[in-house]
């Protein structure tokens, strides 16, 4: 005689993050990604301390070292154990740099983008869901796409630079005036494809049945709309964190960075371009470290979009 | 040559591979296909069926699926018999569409929404019969009249999206259609629809059976269909065929247990004449169910009165009102306490939004929404928000009014949360005494809806419901998409909820059985307004208004020996509910035929 | 489709004049000076005398609503009368650049070109690439291809052009002297061989500006096919027996367009506006490095008037984006 | 022989914008119109002055310049041409002058003109430029790059406020010189054409030359030393290996030569603490907390290894210098005890004046810490410098916080801005200036007490440092009054030296030189930083 009950597997009650955490174990780029981001931010929280040469220190004796692998290829190479990614033209250690720079930088990339996301999302729910507030918000949207960043900077630099100097000292006055900034000035395209998804989400029934069920706007925004609206931010977020690094060194750059003597990625890079030719390790190593970071923020995101899909990690 | 099958399924297994390892879809099933033969099969959701026809097709693998073992031959036009089991795309692409026609599970979203009806009407003439343009919007054309689509030029042009969903199936039929293949396919082509429709597309299928002699391997849950549409039935559960035989034989003897519960799931109608009141279904495999009428009182509740919603239609320069949709015209119903109204109705007829008219999801142009007295449609946000404690809404469909997102004890939980009714730990108390009130098996709090049955989620919305203890709950079609075994069970759950709670339910559907099981009263409604009211047994002993009478025409009886004859249907098509601005409906008056059995007297548009 | 489109088209008008007050706002506001960029050598009274003459000691509104009669007023006059051979404004003062003294618009007409053919072919280019490999990438998806074309994509999105610019220069410029890396915008094409140079000075940059293009696009199209092919219509495009090049060709690719087209839309202001690293590295000199310099050098009408123009465009390419959403989704209608 | 050359390409990365150098001063607007537009007599490559259009340079000796020092009489070459074929007049000469002093015209030379009270037409060929005082120095008007003569024909209605309207004449104007302009975009790109007017009837040997502007130091001259695809790229300002790499391409040649631009670090007399009240900040009334010790400014000098700056930063380029007026000769003083870095005696110096090194390796005194803020305009080779300075003054206990700011806000001088060099809200800050022609007293002169920036007249003036020493504006008042060439080389010198070695309120660093480079088939260069770098394109010519 068959089995007519239901039989249900009887798995047993896990939390939520359990399951993401197993999902994402499985996805083989998320891991890779994930322990690759976890390496470096480490490596520039930590490796100071553990490679504590003072990254500005300037030692005119050892420049333009080669990194120690150049000895390989090329016997008679500048090459040095104590600085072993070589050193830039003044002689200060092509290491303690790329670690002192991997800080700011990841600092810079990671407050920007979370800043980015937070103002797109908002106003992207906000335009979709209130239909009121959509016209004003998307005109909004225009208004900041059409902002030229530079004049803006200027601007923010001489209203605030001052008080931020003296409540958050040089660096990290600078740093939140250009987290601003970056962030005020590229959450729009977020918003625009949040608003988007937030429209269709808003004629699915299961947002009629929560009000329905007396849920106000606050809370159908915060448990019904942005969780399933985490993936488009999740691509955001990918893209978002190269962008910032990468504006952060067009920003020093244009001369309203951070001061000449806080190294970055961005402007390891931009510096080292002139000399390309013959030190190509100095663009490299900062290239590939912009680059990886991105990627294995991309790799990531895209686990993680799948295992926060219970859609998915039934599967 | 005649008793050489078509298409012969052996022992098929269809295996998936998943990111959890694979998964078993069909295990091992064997039937064939006779030319000009219907074989319907019939089985509970995710007992294979689905798996087997595309397996058929080969389509499978385009999902993830392979053939592990089996053998699917098939009688080629000419050429004789190949096992399409290991036949290369190549070939298929030939078979597809051309020998082998397929109607797909979900109309709605099996045209491609960019090109019009006539382009993918064409597109398989033009590969499969070498036509050119010219030829192929001539058969297209012949193709569309034979599904009988109102005004088929117009429909040749036109999107997917401007059609209904009754003439969106057609459109899929005709295609599957289009190069006469020797087998046709259907995979639950009806289900989504209402009666009428279902009733006009079975008899057309049934016609073109006759006329073409295609042999139709017909895949359902609805025993009802199964009845008005086989010859031959094969019996599906969790991936093996468990009976077969001819349709006669299965309906009135059944050997297997699953075959004998499904078919005392189904609701038939005229069940219940005689009995004044509402009672539980028998279920098999249920001990100790107790079978007792559910009265009610007499005491309203709710009592809606010249209840009108209407929609703009915006168009013009600077968006202004060009039109309205005559949604919901001049309704008017009471509701006692502890009893259930069922409003029944052809898809587009009012029905959904007169229930959310009530509790001001959408808002009502005018009338009345009296609800222990206090008119609903008067009142500001915050009060509203009060009297939703009171009145509950279970959606149309289970799966889309659940947060894909959210495990399911914290949307049992959200309403409690939402008027702050209990402190945490009390919550989590709560909600696991509501998922035993539905008889949900509490590990599955944490889950989420996809990895629940259509009934069970459909238990998981009733529990939301229940959450705030309502005394109204307004159930829009809350059982249509569920099976028969399912169905049975949720109906049940209510009415036995009814009898312990003393709810209210507007009940509101098109299954005109399930009606007939669970109501006290009953509204029919055609084009915004209520055409017929009263009492369940007076209007479906004594129908009055003549649309209630076809409608009761339209609905399939799940026994084999009395089949409809397409002679008996008289379709109408249904008039368009959109007017001008100012077009001034007038108001509805009705007819005392019997005590509390009203007619409408004027125009109704029918 | 038609009144929506007047509709918003009269909605932009506040927007623009709005933008154009902030815009202005926001210059007024930044520090600097048009005398920045001359030599110290000059001492301060004779900058005060220019500044004079420049116009800069009036007072903030009168400013504001000169350049905006200029602009709206007297501008589309000098149009037609270029066109039309009509004399409706002469002797009206046009929008005059600080650095030149000559009027804003007849530079951004001479750029105009030079922009038009680097970063709109780059543009071009980086969608015709990109589009096979986001339809590729989907249709194989996880597969090596799509593994690399990931990384890749990835890669380019995370390099700057400041770096690729001069990476392209020495390898095929200096090292292999294949391409001339200095734009010549003089130069004309009117035969075979000029339009060979033409192409040869070409390269390079719209090689530069591609990458990011490619890298962008081919992510939405990625994303979009992925969306599609798994929809039902695709299954009973199968049932029909169409090839799978037709089924994904036609049916999937059409559906999948639709935000892609959008996403294509939005980028145009973009081209116009040019793009500022390349330009600058390849001295081509549009309308990105016409900016920037305008910028350094504080030249006020300048900046407001490109950075309004571009504010037009992107207006005008949203309303764009929203209308070729309707026209390509017949689901979606607007009035 | 005029044409026979072919073609020519200069590359400025800095585009011009105008060919009138009287509506904009910058070096890329005057050295492009150099080709077309002369001035009467030039600065040769020594910055001796050379006749162009003039006869000869009128001097006290030959009677040109009456004994008085009130005027100076030019005569004109007889027969020269305009590049329209009409012949150059007087009249051109004066009404270049009025075009200049046209009060309502903004004229960007009008330094030039300073003191001018009349010029008068003698005849066809000859003006009197009359002065209202005595003037040492009478090449103001008519000399060098920056003071053409325009055709008055061509700019008759251009006067005054039309001056800007003109964009035909101020983007062609018609002139004397080698070439003729064919099509000017602004920002972009010149074409030109030889001058068939042109009065040497040999020259230009080029018959056409293209002026392409944009892009980067490092893009022009990789253009003309890595690959040839131009001749000429002028002021690389890259570092010395950078650019002695590219010079291994082989196809062109760097050439460098000096003038008076010094890089230098100005230290400010003022407090500028945020703390202090807008208004009070940085101005007089609040005197630097220790700065003003000029044992202090002299122990940051002497913490400062030039010669390493030089080879980091400059190279061929530039050269170590102690004085603000390096040249030229008569009036460079022969300072040169800055040179050698002594870092042993810079901390003895600080501890003498009694800041002793704290426990966070800071020196202080009285709770008053050495904590500096050290600004400069962004730039790769100030960025180094910056890097190097904060090293060596840490080493000596000197705590310094770098910031740099985008040179168009640094200098420019919106009164609105904290950021300009002239408020100087830092407590050093670095830059380089120079002065015009081989003159130096206006440049001295800027270190008055009466330049000093303040509020009061909105943060313009020249004297960032806001340095105030009664014997110096005396001194500067002398040098005005004084006509002697030797006598005006020792006041001079001694101006210098009270500013430099003396007080040390400006520390100069290093005497930085133009480097341009040509192509190796490009002859006849001289560079010249005393004019315009292009003073002798006539004499260009292709070696073959
Ligand atoms: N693409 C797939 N990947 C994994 N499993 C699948 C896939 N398609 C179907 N299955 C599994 O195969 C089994 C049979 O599914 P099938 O679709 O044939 O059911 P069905 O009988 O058609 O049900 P319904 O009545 O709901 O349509 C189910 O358990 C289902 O979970
Ligand atoms: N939001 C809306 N805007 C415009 N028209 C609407 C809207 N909702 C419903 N309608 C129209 O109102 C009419 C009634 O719709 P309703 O959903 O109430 O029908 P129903 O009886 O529930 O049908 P079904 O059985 O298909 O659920 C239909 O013509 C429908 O097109
Ligand atoms: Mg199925
Ligand atoms: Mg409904």
């Amino acid at each position: 005689m068959t089995d007519l009950s239901n039989q249900t597997p009887l798995a047993p009650p896990r939390s939520q993050w359990l399951n993401v955490w197993d999902q994402l174990k499985k996805h083989k780029g998320a891991l890779l990604g994930g322990g690759f981001l976890v390496f470096i931010t480490l490596a520039v929280l930590f490796g100071p301390y553990i490679w504590s040469l003072d990254p500005q220190k300037i030692d005119y004796r050892a420049r333009d070292f080669r990194p120690i692998y150049h000895a390989l290829f090329d016997a008679d190479a500048k090459t040095a154990w104590g600085n072993p990614l070589g050193t830039d033209q003044l002689g200060r250690d092509g290491l303690a740099n790329l670690l002192a720079g991997g800080r700011t930088s990841m600092a810079v990339g990671w407050a920007a983008m979370l800043l980015t996301l937070f103002i797109g999302t908002m106003v992207g729910v906000v335009a979709g869901f209130f239909k009121r507030l959509d016209g004003p918000l998307m005109r909004l949207t225009d208004l900041f796409l059409s902002l030229p960043i530079l004049p803006l900077l200027l601007v923010a630099v001489t209203l605030f630079r001052q008080p931020l100097h003296s409540n958050f000292g040089p660096e990290g006055g600078m740093f939140i005036l250009i987290v601003a900034i970056i962030g005020i000035t590229s959450w729009m395209p977020t918003a625009r494809i949040v608003r988007g998804d937030v429209l269709a989400l808003k004629e699915r029934e299961f947002v009629l049945a929560a009000r329905s069920i007396g849920t106000r706007p606050g809370a159908m925004i915060w448990r019904h709309l942005l969780p399933n609206v985490i993936s488009p931010i999740m691509v955001s977020a990918t893209l978002g964190l190269a962008a910032a690094i990468i504006t952060e060194s067009a920003l020093s750059f244009l001369g309203v960075g951070f001061p000449s003597d806080f190294p970055t990625w961005g402007k390891m890079l931009a510096d080292a371009v002139q000399r390309m030719e013959e030190f190509p390790e100095r663009v490299m190593l900062p290239g590939i470290a912009i680059s990886l970071t991105v990627l294995s923020v991309n790799y990531l995101g895209d686990g993680l979009r799948d295992a926060l899909d219970p859609r998915i990690r039934g599967r | 040559m005649l008793d050489q099958p078509i298409a012969q399924i052996k022992g098929l297994r269809v295996e998936f591979q998943t990111k959890d390892g694979p998964v078993v879809g069909v295990k091992d099933v064997s039937f064939d296909i006779n030319p000009g033969e219907t074989v319907c099969v019939v089985g509970e959701s995710g007992s294979g069926k689905s798996v087997s026809s595309l397996s058929l097709m080969r389509l499978v693998e385009f999902g993830g699926g392979e053939i592990a073992a089996g053998e699917l031959m098939f009688d080629r036009r000419e050429g004789g018999q190949i096992d399409l089991s290991n036949a290369g795309q190549d070939l298929m692409k030939e078979i597809r569409g051309d020998e082998i026609g397929m109607i797909f599970q979900e109309p709605m979203t099996a045209l491609n929404p960019v090109f019009t009806v006539g382009r993918q009407l064409t597109e398989g003439l033009r590969v499969h019969k070498n036509m050119n343009k010219k030829q192929a919007e001539e058969r297209a054309l012949e193709l569309l009249h034979q599904v009988r689509i109102p005004e088929p030029d117009r429909r040749m042009t036109q999107y997917p999206h401007e059609l209904s969903g009754g003439m969106r199936q057609r459109v899929v039929i005709a295609m599957a259609m289009a190069c006469e293949p020797r087998l046709l396919i259907a995979d639950e082509p009806t289900t989504a629809l209402d009666v009428t429709i279902q009733a006009e597309i079975l008899a057309l299928m049934d016609r073109l059976k006759r006329e073409t002699g295609t042999a139709v391997m017909f895949i359902t849950h609805d025993m009802a269909v199964v009845a008005q549409m086989a010859d031959r039935v094969v019996v599906m559960f969790r991936g093996n065929k468990v009976e077969e035989g001819p349709v006669e034989q299965i309906f009135e003897n059944p050997q297997h247990d699953y075959t004998k519960a499904l078919l005392a799931a189904v609701p038939k109608l005229g069940e219940m004449t005689g009995k004044a009141y509402p009672e539980p279904m028998k279920l098999m495999g249920v001990e100790g169910q107790k079978i007792e009428p559910i009265k009610g009182t007499e005491e309203v509740i709710l009592s809606v009165e010249n209840l009108t919603t209407r929609f703009d239609v915006k168009g013009g320069f600077l968006r202004r009102n060009v039109a309205q949709v005559h949604a919901v015209e001049d309704v008017s119903f009471k509701l006692n306490k502890g009893q259930t109204l069922s409003l029944v109705g052809e898809s587009g007829c009012g029905k959904s939004t007169t229930g959310r008219a009530i509790l001001r999801l959408v808002e009502p142009q005018s009338g009345k929404v009296l609800f222990d007295d206090c008119n609903v449609l008067e009142l500001n946000q915050n009060q509203l928000h009060k009297v939703r404690q009171d009145m509950q809404m279970i959606f149309q469909d289970p799966f889309a009014s659940l947060n894909p997102q959210m495990i399911l004890s914290e949307q049992v939980a959200e309403p409690m949360r939402n008027y702050g009714l209990a402190s945490a730990s009390e919550l989590q108390d709560r909600v696991a005494n509501l998922f035993d009130r539905v008889q949900l098996p509490r590990d599955f709090m944490r889950r989420y809806p996809h990895e629940m049955s259509g009934g069970q989620r459909q238990r998981i919305a009733i529990a939301r419901a229940l959450a705030l203890n309502p005394k109204l709950i307004i159930a829009d079609e809350a059982v249509s998409a569920l099976d028969v075994s399912v169905q049975a069970q949720v109906l049940n759950l209510m009415m036995e909820l009814q009898a312990d709670l003393g709810l209210s339910f507007l009940f509101i559907s098109h299954d005109m059985a399930v009606v007939e099981r669970v109501s006290h009263q009953v509204g029919v409604m055609y084009l915004g307004r209520i055409v017929e009211l009263g009492p369940r047994a007076r209007v479906f002993e004594n129908p009055q208004h003549a649309y209630t009478q076809s409608l009761m025409k339209a609905v399939p009886i799940a026994d084999p020996r009395q089949r409809k004859s397409e002679r008996d249907l008289n379709f109408k098509p249904i008039p368009s509910p959109i007017h001008g601005l100012d077009y001034k409906p007038e108001p509805s008056q009705y007819l005392e035929v019997e005590p509390g059995h009203f007619v409408l007297t004027t125009d109704s548009g029918y | 489709m038609l009144t929506f489109t007047i509709r918003r088209l009269i909605l932009s008008v506040p927007t623009l004049l709005f933008i154009s007050l902030v815009i202005f706002l926001l210059l007024e506001l930044a520090p600097g000076d048009p005398m920045a960029q001359v030599p110290l050598t000059v001492p301060p009274e004779v900058k005060e005398k220019m500044r004079e003459a420049l116009g800069l000691g009036q007072p903030m509104h009168i400013r504001f609503w000169k350049w905006l009669v200029q602009f709206f007023w007297i501008e589309p006059q000098v149009m037609i009368d270029h066109f039309f051979g009509t004399t409706y404004a002469v002797g009206d003062l046009r929008v005059i650049s600080w650095q030149t003294r000559s009027p804003v618009m007849d530079t951004v007409v001479q750029r105009i070109p030079q922009t038009l053919w680097v970063v709109g072919t780059a543009y071009v280019v980086g969608i015709l690439i990109a589009l096979p490999i986001g339809i590729y990438s989907a249709y194989r998806q996880y597969s090596v291809f799509d593994q690399c074309g990931t990384f890749v994509t990835m890669i380019g999105f995370s390099i700057p052009p400041f770096f690729t610019g001069p990476l392209l220069i020495v390898v095929f410029s200096v090292q292999l002297g294949w391409f001339p890396f200095i734009y010549d915008t003089t130069h004309s094409v009117d035969d075979w061989d000029s339009f060979l140079y033409q192409l040869r000075q070409m390269i390079l940059p719209v090689m530069v500006l591609a990458l990011q293009t490619t890298a962008q696009i081919s992510r939405y199209m990625r994303a979009s096919m992925l969306d599609n092919l798994n929809q039902d219509y695709v299954r009973t495009a199968r049932a029909k027996g169409l090839s799978e090049s037709v089924v994904v060709m036609v049916h999937v690719l059409r559906n999948s367009m639709i935000p892609v087209v959008t996403v294509i839309a939005l980028g145009m202001p973009a081209i116009f506006g040019g793009a500022i690293i390349t330009e600058q590295v390849f001295s081509v000199n549009g309308i990105g490095s016409q900016l920037i310099t305008a910028l350094f050098a504080n030249d006020l009408p300048t900046v407001q008037t490109l950075t309004f123009i571009f504010a037009m465009l992107i207006v005008f390419f949203n309303l764009i984006a929203d209308i070729l959403y309707g026209l390509l989704d017949p689901r979606i209608r607007y009035d | 022989e005029r044409g026979s050359d072919g073609h020519v390409n200069i590359i400025y990365w800095q585009a011009p914008s105008i060919l009138n150098p009287y509506l904009s001063s910058g070096t890329k607007d005057i050295e492009s119109a150099s080709l077309v537009v002369e001035p009467l007599g030039r600065y040769d490559q020594d910055g001796a002055l050379v006749a162009y259009l003039a006869e000869e340079i009128p001097t006290v000796e030959n009677g040109g310049v009456s004994e008085d020092l009130k005027s100076i009489t030019w005569k004109l070459k007889s027969g020269l041409k305009w590049s329209d074929g009409s012949d150059v007049t007087s009249a051109d000469v004066k009404f270049t002058a009025d075009y200049c002093m046209n009060p309502e015209g903004g004229c960007a030379q009008l330094a030039k003109f300073e003191g001018v009270d009349s010029v008068e037409i003698i005849d066809d060929l000859t003006v009197t430029v009359t002065f209202g005082e005595p003037k040492p120095n009478p090449y103001g008007p008519f000399m060098g790059g920056q003071s053409p003569i325009i055709q008055m024909a061509q700019f008759e209605n251009c006067t005054g406020a039309k001056a800007p309207e003109c964009t035909e004449a101020n983007f062609g104007p018609i002139g004397t010189g080698p070439f003729v302009v064919t099509d000017f975009r602004p920002n972009d790109v010149i074409s030109m054409v030889a001058n068939d007017n042109y009065r040497d009837a040999a020259k230009p040997a080029f018959a056409s030359l293209t002026f392409k502007g944009g892009g980067s130091a490092m893009a022009s001259g990789r253009a003309v030393l890595e690959t040839g695809e131009f001749d000429y790229a002028w002021n690389l300002q890259l570092a010395p290996d950078v650019l002695a790499k590219m010079a291994e391409g082989g196809k062109g040649t760097p050439v460098s030569a000096f003038g008076t631009l010094v890089e230098r670090i100005e230290m400010n007399m003022t407090n500028t603490s945020p703390d202090l009240p807008e208004g009070e900040r940085g101005t007089v009334m609040h005197p630097h907390p220790f700065l003003t010790d000029v044992r202090v400014r002299k122990a940051l000098s002497m913490a400062i290894d030039r010669d390493l700056l030089v080879e980091i930063g400059y190279g061929q380029a530039g050269r170590p210098t102690c004085n603000l007026v390096p040249a030229p000769l008569a009036y460079a003083s022969d300072n040169t005890d800055c040179l050698t870095q002594d870092i042993e005696g810079a901390k003895a110096l600080l501890d003498e004046a009694g800041y002793v090194v704290g426990s966070d390796g800071v020196r202080a005194k009285d709770g008053v810490r050495l904590s500096m803020l050290y600004q400069t305009s962004t730039n790769a080779v100030r960025q180094d410098f910056q890097a190097l300075i904060k090293q060596w003054w840490e080493e000596i206990g000197v705590e310094t916080e770098l910031r740099n700011i985008n040179a168009s806000v640094f200098f420019g001088g919106d009164p609105g801005s904290p950021d300009t060099f002239q408020r100087f809200y830092a407590d050093v800050e670095m830059y380089a200036n120079n002065f015009d022609g081989t003159d130096p007293e206006s440049y001295l002169a800027q270190h008055t007490c009466d330049k000093a920036p303040k509020p009061e007249t909105q943060w313009q003036g020249e004297n960032m440092n806001r340095y105030c020493d009664p014997l110096y504006d005396e001194l500067v008042a002398e040098l005005g009054r004084t006509g002697s060439l030797a006598k005006r080389g020792e006041i001079a010198k001694k101006l210098n030296d009270m500013l430099t070695k003396e007080s040390y309120v400006v520390v100069p660093l290093v005497d930085r030189g133009r480097v341009s480079a040509h192509a190796n088939s490009l002859g006849g260069v001289i560079l010249n930083t005393w004019d315009s770098e292009l003073w002798n394109v006539a004499d260009w010519h292709r070696i073959k």
